[in-house]
């Protein structure tokens, strides 16, 4: 077993049901709270019921770039663009990770729907870019196999 | 407390590009130290970042965005020599803001 | 930061992209391509820059008991205070120590003898652990990065470099413990992969230089940056030796071996390792 | 004088041989045996279940530890061989085979027997590090030679099981100085984690074989 698959061991109970008791604010925008209903949630659904929505939409005009293979789960870096109008936000979600989100980016005007990051995936699994436009709720999906490397596990 | 980020902001054609590498554990709480106890969570929660005086970017983050984040973002309206602060604060109530100039 | 692979990462980036519309080119890449576009994807954000900070104000700032500065008492070989390609002549024969040193070796004696630390404070977490930091490391990330982009010239005209050397290589051949493994095991063969990640061979200059230019490095991984002296120690732990010994003659003699190896090479670290 | 003459000529032949790429010179001081012997002492620290006497060689590892400008003579190779079908032990009931699904999992797994590891849990055996096996599993290592469809290309017959048994148990008894550990001879894996390794390369439902 090496280090990405170790990340994320024990991975029921802890923090996401401590958070959940702390109770959860509305929405995701920098002036409030932490949204700790969102990242508990286990699915694309839960977290954008989290956010506010009904249901995500497919849509061609998300581009996510990840990697094919990620050598290291501990690390693997995504990258989105949305061509969506007046795309108010962006977030990572990785679907097999014990809480689905992992990161929310609200765009203000002026501020290029674009994001580059880095984030830690417990297995090999779809990762998300879900984006929220005055619209509604999208996403584009891609699948990262994250793989097992050296020469002592 | 924590190491400084590093923040590299260059203005190229119009548009501001903004790297940042934060130094952060990025705990997740569900890992266990060699004596089989569990690692208490410990990760930024929120990151905001500002231009004269004008938020460009804000974010909340939970524990699975990566050891030592990296970040890069673009946004307009800022000219060289403005300086761009980003701040974030953890989930312990730890905070760290540093700044960089536009280049 | 860098700028030098901004058109190799736009490649990639292009390459990706086809890949991502599920193009025919994806099914028939390699492993490796795919390891490549993993790690191209990094570009030039390496976290090693935070430790690099962190070095270089532990380089200039007065410290220890006789409260002066690494930069106005340390020769790492070039003169006292040289940083600038001081690395890329590592190791080297120190005559104030008659001993050869690398870089984690010369920059001990120089905080013991110049900035008056013991060496037990010296060398006490010489691998930093999460918030457990290391100075060590962070000077090294500093150091190497003055050397980034600049040619490797080793030393080798002391008897006492090439005996290290000899050393090092009779070191890299010794298969012991339970599974019979040896550094030339995993590294004395051309275009092998353990699991995916390819295996430089570092009895030839080329495959020692891919490995010896880009360390030390920060590891994903660990989320740590790494020196030599750890990724030797690391490989020992991993061929069921016992613990290598931080500074140990075996630790020196093997980067030696290693760095004559990839004599002529270009630095190019610290690097991003997985 | 003529002494002096040859340590003239002597460092003469260190200084060209310093030019060398590799300096694959034959003037560089001599490391004998001992010497590096020494050197490895002062140099390790017993860690775990990792003590000193892990630097200890047998004479297979002993000969097998030269550089590749010393080949070993046919009398060493026949030495290696020897001793190493001599180790081979061969399972007392005559059943190779185990659980494939046991099998896959000591494949997996790299841990066992590093100072890191607890010498409690039985080691993995860790051939993807080096071998395809499973068709499923893209992070395999190519040290070793590709095991996909082993045993659907070779069948069942008592030659190939005593065969593979052997190579799995003692490598260096069909090939000296072969780079793959000696999984029963050195006490790596049990019997029984042999015959699940055996299970699957041999066995048909085996992910191996499909």
């Amino acid at each position: 077993m090496n280090v990405s698959r170790r990340i994320f061991l024990k991975a029921s109970g802890g923090v996401g049901a401590a958070l959940l008791l702390a109770g959860w604010p509305r929405g995701v925008l920098a002036d409030e709270a932490w949204n700790a209903k969102a990242f508990a949630g286990k699915s694309l659904d839960d977290v954008v019921k989290a956010l506010g929505g009904a249901a995500a939409q497919p849509s061609a005009d998300i581009a996510l770039t990840a990697p094919d293979i990620a050598e290291n789960g501990a690390v693997v870096p995504v990258e989105i663009e949305s061509k969506l109008p007046n795309t108010r936000s962006i977030s990572i979600l990785v679907e097999k990770n014990p809480n689905a989100l992992s990161a929310d980016f609200s765009i203000p005007a002026g501020t290029d729907p674009y994001i580059s990051t880095r984030v830690k995936m417990a297995e090999t699994s779809n990762l998300y870019a879900l984006v929220q436009t005055d619209g509604g709720f999208f996403y584009a999906k891609k699948e990262v196999k994250v793989t097992l490397g050296g020469c002592g596990g | 407390m924590a190491d400084p980020m590093r923040i590299r902001a260059t203005l190229e054609g119009g548009k501001v590009i903004v790297k940042v590498l934060m130094a952060h554990e990025m705990e997740t709480g569900y890992r266990k130290d060699a004596n089989g106890n569990l690692i208490p969570a410990h990760y930024i929660q929120e990151v905001n970042a500002t231009c004269n005086g004008k938020t460009v970017l804000s974010a909340q983050w939970g524990p699975s965005v990566s050891k030592n984040p990296f970040l890069a973002f673009r946004f307009s309206g800022a000219n060289k020599g403005d300086k761009v602060v980003i701040s974030w604060k953890d989930n312990k109530g730890e905070s760290r803001t540093d700044e960089a100039v536009i280049a | 930061m860098k700028r030098k692979l901004t058109a190799a990462r736009s490649l990639l980036w292009a390459l990706a992209a086809v890949t991502v519309a599920g193009s025919a080119v994806a099914q028939s890449s390699s492993p490796e391509d795919e390891i490549a576009q993993y790690r191209a994807m990094f570009g030039d954000d390496n976290p090693a820059e935070l430790w690099q900070t962190r070095g270089e104000a532990l380089w200039k700032q007065p410290r220890g008991p006789k409260n002066v500065a690494l930069a106005q008492v340390c020769d790492l070989g070039l003169g006292v205070g040289v940083a600038a390609g001081a690395y890329a002549q590592l190791p080297r024969y120190f005559s104030d120590t008659g001993q050869v040193q690398d870089l984690e070796s010369r920059l001990v004696t120089c905080m013991v003898r110049g900035q008056g630390f013991t060496e037990p404070e010296a060398i006490q977490q010489h691998f930093g652990k999460g918030d457990a930091k290391s100075d060590l490391e962070a000077l090294s990330a500093y150091l190497v990065a003055q050397s980034d982009g600049k040619p490797m010239h080793v030393p080798f005209d002391r008897p006492e470099e090439r005996a290290a050397y000899e050393l090092g290589k009779q070191v890299f051949f010794y298969r012991a413990g339970t599974h019979d493994f040896s550094c030339a095991t995993c590294h004395s063969q051309t275009g092998k992969r353990i699991r995916l990640q390819i295996l430089p061979n570092l009895t030839t200059a080329e495959g020692a230089t891919a490995a010896y230019t880009t360390w030390p490095a920060y590891r994903i991984s660990e989320g740590e940056f790494r020196t030599m002296e750890w990724r030797i120690q690391d490989c020992f732990r991993q061929q069921r030796l016992p613990q290598l010994k931080y500074l140990s003659p075996v630790a020196i003699a093997l980067t030696e071996y290693l760095a004559r190896n990839a004599d002529g090479g270009v630095i190019k670290a610290p690097g991003l390792k997985r | 004088m003529p002494q002096r003459k040859f340590s003239l000529l002597l460092a003469l032949a260190t200084t060209l041989a310093a030019c060398s790429a590799l300096a694959k010179d034959k003037a560089s001081p001599a490391a004998g045996p001992a010497a590096v012997k020494q050197a490895l002492l002062a140099s390790f620290e017993a860690k775990g279940q990792a003590g000193l006497d892990r630097l200890d060689q047998d004479e297979t590892q002993a000969l097998c530890s030269r550089d590749p400008d010393h080949p070993l003579s046919s009398d060493e190779v026949q030495k290696i061989v020897s001793a190493n079908t001599a180790a081979i032990r061969y399972p007392a009931d005559g059943r190779y085979l185990g659980d494939w699904r046991e099998g896959e999992k000591i494949a997996q797994t790299g841990t066992g027997k590093q100072f890191s590891d607890d010498p409690a849990k039985p080691a993995g055996g860790n051939c993807y590090a080096c071998h395809q096996l499973a068709k499923g599993e893209i992070a395999y290592g190519t040290l070793g030679p590709s095991l996909y469809r082993y045993g659907k290309l070779r069948g069942q017959g008592e030659a190939m099981l005593k065969y593979t048994w052997g190579k799995i148990y003692d490598a260096e008894a069909s090939m000296p100085c072969s780079i793959m550990p000696r999984f029963g001879h050195k006490g790596i894996l049990t019997e029984q984690q042999i015959r699940d390794v055996m299970a699957l390369l041999f066995d048909p439902q085996s992910p191996v074989n499909q």
